[in-house]
């Protein structure tokens, strides 16, 4: 199966290791994402303003690049650019006369038609792979490993764009338990990480960390797992200033989700890029014999 | 024909836009006008007696009166008409004054034109109506009651009481509904033990009540007046003749099941009696739970024990048909099930409740006796959070209406609580606290001082466990600050919905409900009382959530209506039904596809449409539907609105 | 905010400025604080985010000085809780953005030093400048 | 789909006279076998050039029936069998001959309680195309063969110029509905397809040998699609040239309020037509008494509610015939009318009249979905 | 008619609306709509019939036939109306029309179908007010001008 992907920015550099986990792993379950050959910023954190459509042309081109591979279904993998794509390409199918508007800025290129639908990596996973098949290509159950999902926003929120339950996601325990791994429910799997505010804010952000963190741990949890660049690197890295602000506090490493589908595929390391994480996971998955 | 059209000038109302003069000169032109006058107060007795004297004089066979609109004066003219000889459907209302003078005041031309067009189609009207006698019906003077809640129970004891016979069909096996499941009621704190009991006992020896309990109707055929109904009586596997309420069955049976009076609060036996208090006083064996019942054979401890010999496991349902004139449903209301408010953790936490769950932990006569504990451990909770409005006034989500009685009981609960727990600590969230009804304000001023509960403005976003207490996650608008509670338990005052089945059941009578599933009445404001279908009448809950206090007002009401409806022996009915012409019917099945009411049957031996006018409602569905003019709408004939349309259409 | 409200008259215009920017009728809001209630931030904001609506409602334009809008993350908890359906994320970028339409950035990037500016993932860089400067 | 093979000789492989007398012979085994008592089929008329309709009763009868005759003379069979029982079911078996069309109409007459199955062993005839009555009757005249000449036009795949336009656009070459089908289309030899048990029973009382044949699906599905891409085309343009009053206007002009269209057609099933009423004016007295108040004028109105209103009643349920086209003495391209807007009517239901006895005709049923309603609401 | 203002040398057209209003809702609304003196163009022309489930398309087409440059239908929202269903039945009438019309160009908008409860005094001087100012827009019924020539 090949399906038009979106990568966008930080997958292509800062979470390179995410798209390399998840086309090693993707293509394990016969699925070959292919890369738009030509592609624009998502528009990062989905503009909002009713009168500003400029700021919505980007997402139509790459509908448009979509539809020029072929396909009518376009996958990311990171959510904030899903939540992006989804709400822009929504709001221009719910409002034809600002998609007029919308397409007239893009003169020389094809009217873009609405027809494109946007789905996370996960929602693929979930109902055109099938967890069920998923199981099959395990090689090295998740034995014994206690994660949390950690869902954050942009994959639930608002519930126009929600892949799952806005108040009780299963999609991502039910990967990890096909998976092997052993979930630690935490309620504050959907609560912010903090986001863009890691820059100006980072005490607001670090102090989320702190809560979403110790919810996990505190319930036994060993890894948290995510799906967005920006969740992982608040999750990840403020943890350090965490430890020295906090005595006893206890870090937990944070995984991409298909980082640990490779792990359970039996792929090679390489294709984790464990090196790039700041909580070393390496004695965690020692521990547990996964490598 | 001669038709006579009488011009009103409503005082000014009419005469004050429309050139009377120049109607009066265009109509009288009118092919079949014969006369035509106008008055300034058509509707007066000398206006109508100006009327009477023309049709005498002038020897009319048809009346347009050009005036206001038919459902003001329709039927006191046609009664005009009437009193000198005139058939009553031999007189047609032509409204020019809403329809014409009212709306166009600053164009008079063009009013007086459109009222022209109006009157001569009314002509046109009038002379290819045909003259009709009433339908008259003779009713069955007896009434159906659905619900042995609060409701129905002071509907039938209001009809037995006049010395008509009541049917009772309760679905559950006693009556008495929710108010029988309450610790106290607010704002007086009495024990429906104390007021409720002893109607239930008096509908129970009532001679005029015949009480069918855990019975369902399944089927309502007929028309105001008489109706057929069909009941089922459910299986109880116990013969209530014989049973004597001893319940020493229950106190044998092995199998212990979630009590749904209490709420799931306290568990049941597999053959029980809803509550000590229960009317009728009878056991009944739950055949989903009963081991003899599910696996056919084993157990029967309670046949062997029960001193009377009442067991009778062979028992089958019975349906039984009645006649009854009127019917009221009473079916009362539901509270929603907590655990659909996933994120106040219902269903999750064993210690978030709803409030109807807390009525059982705080009533005396409740599984724990009146003391307050939590259902996790039986611990006493010294930090209750109540919040409400969960699942009301929340379109986004649940249900956009306010549920009317939560904010009363929640005060009411807090300030049991308080008397249970006096070193316990209450905090309701609300967004506003509704007090509206007679010594409300009183009580919640009363709870606010007594009950020392916080009270907090602000809705609460999410409820999850921390360190063994739940976590309330909430806000007060009126300081501004976010809250943070760690409770012990938490009620919601979860949203009040229509009691389950009633969509089904509404299907069955042929009424409708809104888009919840409430009742929906004739006139919101003016028929709060009576469903479009005559004959069938709404009390308490069922239309709409409503307290004690306006529950027995409105089931009052309802026994008022059904009532007079049945004070005569025959009823008379609109004779406005459909007709066929035998010849044209070429029996194809159209209209019996459009009646809503299966009044249209095709007779196999002639291949020929047949309509029981009893049940044709006259909405003229039928006649739309044939290809040919076979079946019309009397008084509605299709010439007539062919002729209606070809003067109205022109320039 | 101290004070009190003088309502001699509504600035309707700065309401009708703000619905037509954000699409969203204000006047919807009773107030349930249920917003405010859902915030993961809202320790760090000087008012709630009920009262960012309420300020609105009033027409009252100090709620442009207000730090609130500036501390919300878009995490669209406010909106997907709200009952009335009431898109609250869509007003607090409303409120940035007219801001931001006078030409006043809210971060600048060379404030940012550059380890920081290396280590950070470009989604973070792109998506603050995005909600907090007048460039997009 | 299964079925039998009438020929097994190879080498009366298409050959066309073997054709007639296989299909023949299969209607006297009926008879014989006496599957059905009776059989209501096109028949040979020494008369004249057009055939007739008749019920056989003997086996012998059955050598000069002529069910694949290219042409439907007058009213559609279906109307016949909406004569025989619709009062009550027909006492004694009868199998009756349908082209696809009159088969499809027969479903829609049974919806209306217009005819009655019961009893009834329903065979369709493949129909590749047929011709107008005129044409038929002129070619026999002029020594050419009608038959063979549609044959020819099968085996070479060309379809024919002459074939009436309905059927040009007919995506019915086979019947849906039918017990049985003669087959000719996709077939070399003769193929009698089973559709229903009742079907399979038949061929096996026969003692014939009971087949798949996928090839023959492969080909119709072949067919239909071609026919469908020339069909869309056509109705285009036919649309395009009723557009409009004034062009529809242009379009009645010739038209005589005959009303044979409504005659013939066999959804048209009232005893008095709604438009033929007393409070229609071109009853004779009225529609003069309108020439001489408003000039003319009237008559256009009345042709306009005539056609306009036959197309209201009988729309949802028109399947295609273009019988009505057939039966205009004024020769008005009717079927240019009915075929597109039919279809338009019928697509807006997601209905198609003729297909599924089950289905309830869009105009007696009040489906919420029917009407876009379920969209809607879940905004 | 009265106001007979000039545009552009010809004469104001004022269009002719036959409306059929359910005799339980949508007249009610028109008589509330007066009541209540709100004021809307006299354009519309009514018939008050029991339900909207009474119309006969023939009558919709007879309308037009006879001159009228609109149509409007009143019936009772979607799940009130008095006989249950008529309006479900009147809806799937007039789409029924309306793809007949819709197809041959016979310009559908003229016809219009608004459930207007008894309440909705206001709605039903809206729709009369806005769909008298389509209709005057579209112009004549063409069939007035085939007539003429």
């Amino acid at each position: 199966m090949r399906v038009p992907y979106f990568p966008g920015c930080s997958l292509k550099d800062f979470a390179d290791n995410f798209e390399k986990s998840a086309f090693a792993s993707a293509s394990v379950l016969g699925v070959e994402l292919v890369e738009l050959p030509e592609w624009y910023c998502c528009g990062v954190v989905a503009p909002l303003e009713e009168d500003e459509l400029i700021r919505k042309v980007a997402p139509a081109r790459n509908f448009l690049r979509t539809k020029e591979l072929g396909g009518n279904k376009l996958v990311t993998l990171c959510s904030m650019c899903y939540n992006t794509l989804k709400l822009t390409n929504l709001y221009m199918k719910k409002n034809p006369d600002k998609l007029e508007r919308i397409n007239s800025f893009m003169d020389e290129e094809e009217n873009y038609d609405g027809t494109v639908e946007v789905i996370h990596f996960l929602e693929l996973l979930r109902d055109i792979v099938g967890f069920e098949k998923m199981r099959e290509k395990v090689k090295k159950p998740l034995k014994g490993l206690k994660v949390a999902p950690y869902y954050g926003c942009l994959l639930l929120r608002p519930k126009e764009v929600a892949i799952d339950s806005l108040e009780k996601p299963t999609v991502m325990e039910d990967l990890l338990k096909s998976l092997g791994a052993e979930i630690v429910n935490s309620p504050l799997k959907k609560t912010c990480c903090g986001s863009y505010q890691v820059i100006n804010n980072k005490e607001v952000a670090s102090k989320l960390v702190y809560k979403i963190i110790t919810a996990v741990t505190k319930r036994g949890g060993e890894a948290v797992v995510t799906s967005c660049p920006l969740c992982h690197y608040n999750l990840d890295s403020l943890q350090k200033d965490l430890s020295d602000k906090y005595p006893g506090y206890k870090e937990v490493p944070v995984f991409y989700f298909t980082q640990l589908m490779a792990l359970a595929f039996g792929l090679e390391e390489e294709v984790l890029g464990l090196e790039k994480h700041e909580v070393n996971p390496l004695n965690l998955l020692k521990s547990k014999g996964l490598i | 024909m001669r038709v006579g059209v009488f011009v009103c000038h409503c005082g000014r109302n009419i005469a004050g836009t429309l050139n009377i003069e120049k109607i009066k000169e265009e109509v009288a032109k009118h092919s079949g006008v014969v006369h035509v006058e106008d008055y300034i107060f058509m509707c007066s007795d000398p206006g109508q007696k100006l009327i009477r004297d023309r049709i005498k004089e002038k020897n009319l066979d048809a009346v347009v009166v050009s005036a206001c609109s038919p459902s003001l004066h329709e039927k006191t003219f046609r009664n005009n008409a009437a009193s000198v000889g005139l058939n009553p459907y031999k007189v047609e209302i032509a409204n020019i004054r809403e329809w014409a003078s009212w709306p166009h005041e600053g164009k008079p031309e063009e009013a007086t034109e459109k009222a022209i067009k109006i009157i001569k189609a009314t002509v046109e009207k009038v002379k290819s109506n045909i003259p009709l006698e009433p339908l008259s019906v003779p009713v069955t003077r007896k009434v159906l009651v659905i619900g042995g809640g609060i409701a129905g129970i002071q509907a039938s004891l209001d009809i037995a009481n006049a010395g008509l016979e009541v049917y009772l069909v309760e679905k559950k096996p006693s009556i008495g509904g929710k108010m029988a499941q309450f610790s106290e009621t607010f704002p007086t704190l009495d024990c429906p033990q104390c007021i409720e009991t002893p109607k239930m006992t008096e509908v129970a020896n009532h001679p005029n009540i015949h009480l069918y309990a855990y019975s369902e109707v399944v089927d309502v055929s007929g028309f105001v007046g008489n109706f057929k109904v069909k009941v089922k009586r459910k299986a109880t596997y116990v013969d209530w003749n014989k049973c004597t309420g001893c319940s020493e069955c229950a106190k044998v049976c092995p199998v212990k099941v979630s009590s749904e009076y209490d709420v799931g609060v306290s568990q049941r036996k597999a053959i029980y009696i809803m509550f000590p208090q229960a009317v009728p006083n009878k056991a009944t064996i739950d055949p989903e739970h009963c081991l003899r019942l599910v696996y056919g054979k084993g157990c029967g401890l309670c046949a062997k024990t029960c001193p009377a010999g009442a067991i009778n496991f062979e028992q089958k349902e019975k349906i039984e048909e009645i006649d009854v004139g009127a019917i009221i449903v009473a079916t009362g209301f539901d509270v929603m099930d907590p655990s659909l408010l996933t994120e106040y953790g219902g269903g999750k936490y064993k210690d978030v409740i709803s409030a109807l769950q807390f009525e059982r932990i705080l009533a005396p006569s409740g599984p724990t006796g009146g003391k307050v504990v939590r259902p996790s451990d039986g611990k006493e909770p010294k930090t209750v959070v109540f919040v409400q409005c969960a699942g009301s006034r929340d379109p986004e989500h649940y249900m956009p209406y306010c549920s009317k009685v939560c904010c009363m009981y929640t005060a009411k609960q807090a300030l049991l609580y308080k008397h249970a727990v006096p070193n316990g600590h209450a905090y309701v969230f609300y967004i506003d606290v509704r007090t509206d009804g007679k010594g409300y304000e009183e009580f919640y001023e009363r709870v606010l001082r007594e009950a020392e509960a916080t009270y907090l403005r602000g809705k609460v976003a999410e409820i999850y466990k921390e360190d063994g207490k739940l976590k309330v996650l909430g806000v007060d608008t009126l300081t501004g600050k976010g809250v943070e509670i760690n409770a012990d338990l938490v009620v919601l005052a979860t949203a009040a919905v229509p009691s389950e089945g009633i969509k089904e059941l509404a299907k069955v009578l042929r009424i409708q409900t809104d888009e919840y599933g409430w009742l929906k009445e004739a006139h919101l404001k003016l028929r709060p009382l009576e469903t479009a279908t005559s004959g069938i009448f709404i009390a308490g809950a069922a239309q709409f959530i409503r307290d004690i206090t306006d529950t027995v007002s409105h089931a009052s009401g309802a026994a008022a209506k059904a009532l007079s409806l049945l004070s005569r022996n025959r009823i008379e009915r609109e004779p406005l039904v459909a007709e066929v012409n035998e010849e044209i019917c070429s029996g194809c099945g159209n209209c019996v596809e459009a009646c809503t009411y299966q009044a249209i049957k095709i007779d196999p031996e002639t291949n020929i449409a047949k309509i029981n006018t009893a049940l044709c409602e006259g909405c003229g569905a039928c006649q739309a539907s044939c290809p040919s003019a076979a079946i019309q709408l009397t008084n509605s004939y299709k010439k007539q609105l062919f002729e209606m349309i070809s003067i109205l259409a022109k320039e | 905010m101290k004070g009190s409200l003088i309502l001699k008259k509504v600035n309707s215009e700065f309401i009708r400025k703000i619905v037509e920017v954000s699409g969203v009728n204000v006047f919807a809001c009773y107030q349930c604080g249920r917003c405010s209630a859902s915030c993961p931030l809202v320790e760090e904001m000087d008012i709630l985010p009920n009262q960012m609506v309420r300020l609105v409602q009033l027409g009252n334009e100090e709620v442009l000085n207000t730090a609130t809008p500036w501390i919300c993350a878009t995490c669209f908890s406010c909106t997907a809780r709200c009952p009335l359906g009431i898109d609250i994320a869509k007003l607090a970028e409303a409120l940035r953005s007219i801001s931001l339409r006078k030409n006043i950035d809210k971060v600048k990037i060379n404030q940012i030093s550059f380890g920081e500016l290396m280590k950070l993932p470009q989604i973070a860089l792109v998506s603050n400048f995005r909600k907090n400067t007048s460039v997009s | 789909m299964e079925g039998a093979f009438l020929e097994s000789n190879p080498e009366n492989k298409g050959n066309i006279k073997k054709i007639k007398e296989s299909v023949n012979r299969f209607l006297q085994q009926l008879l014989e076998k006496k599957v059905v008592e009776w059989v209501l089929t096109p028949y040979i008329n020494p008369e004249n050039p057009l055939p007739e309709r008749r019920i056989i009763t003997k086996p012998e009868e059955a050598i000069k029936a002529d069910p694949l005759t290219p042409v439907i003379p007058g009213f559609p069979m279906s109307t016949f069998v909406s004569e025989i029982t619709r009062e009550k079911p027909i006492s004694k078996p009868l199998a009756v001959l349908l082209k696809p069309c009159e088969a499809a109409s027969l479903v829609e007459l049974v919806k209306f309680r217009q005819a009655n199955l019961d009893n009834l062993l329903t065979i369709g005839v493949d129909c590749y195309g047929s011709y107008h009555v005129l044409d038929f009757k002129k070619m026999v005249e002029e020594g050419e063969k009608p038959f063979e000449r549609m044959i020819n036009a099968l085996k070479n795949n060309k379809g024919d110029e002459l074939f009436r336009t309905a059927c040009k656009t007919c995506l019915k070459p086979v019947a849906e509905n039918t017990d049985l089908n003669v087959g000719i289309i996709g077939v070399n030899n003769l193929f009698i397809q089973a559709n229903t048990s009742k079907g399979t029973e038949t061929l096996k009382k026969i003692g014939l040998k009971i087949v798949e044949n996928k090839e023959r699906d492969q080909k119709i599905k072949e067919l239909i699609e071609e026919r469908g891409e020339k069909r869309k085309g056509m109705f285009k343009e036919f649309l395009k040239e009723l557009h409009g009053l004034h062009k529809l206007n242009k379009f009645f002009e010739d038209c005589i309020n005959c009303h044979n269209c409504m005659e013939v057609c066999p959804i048209c099933f009232c005893k008095e037509c709604f438009f033929e009423s007393e409070l229609h004016p071109y009853v004779y007295e009225k529609y003069i008494k309108f020439t001489i108040e408003e000039g003319t004028i009237q008559e256009l109105e009345g042709k306009l509610q005539f056609h306009l209103g036959r197309l209201i009643h009988m729309s949802t349920s028109c399947v295609s015939c273009g019988l009505c086209e057939q039966a205009c003495p004024q020769e008005i391209k009717l079927f240019k009318l009915c075929g597109p807007v039919s279809e338009n009517v019928q697509k807006s239901f997601n209905y198609r009249a003729g297909e599924k006895l089950e289905e309830t005709p869009p105009i007696t049923t009040f489906y919420e979905e029917d009407l876009g309603l379920t969209e809607k609401q879940a905004e | 008619m009265a106001e007979k203002s000039v545009e552009e040398g010809k004469e104001k057209f004022e269009p002719v609306i036959v409306g059929f209003f359910c005799r339980w809702c949508t007249s009610e609304a028109a008589d509330l709509a007066g009541t209540i003196r709100l004021q809307y163009p006299p354009n519309i022309r009514p018939i008050r019939v029991m339900c909207s489930g009474f119309i006969d398309p023939i009558y919709v087409l007879k309308a037009f036939l006879e001159g009228a440059d609109g149509v409007l239908i009143g019936g009772c929202h979607l799940g009130e109306c008095h006989y249950i269903n008529g309006n479900y039945k009147a809806q799937t009438r007039v789409k029924v029309i309306k793809e007949v019309m819709k197809s041959l160009g016979l310009e559908e908008e003229r016809l219009r179908l608004e459930w207007i409860s008894t309440s909705e005094g206001l709605k039903f001087a809206e729709v009369a007010n806005e769909f008298t100012e389509q209709i005057r827009r579209m112009g004549p019924n063409p069939l007035k001008k085939l007539k003429r020539e």
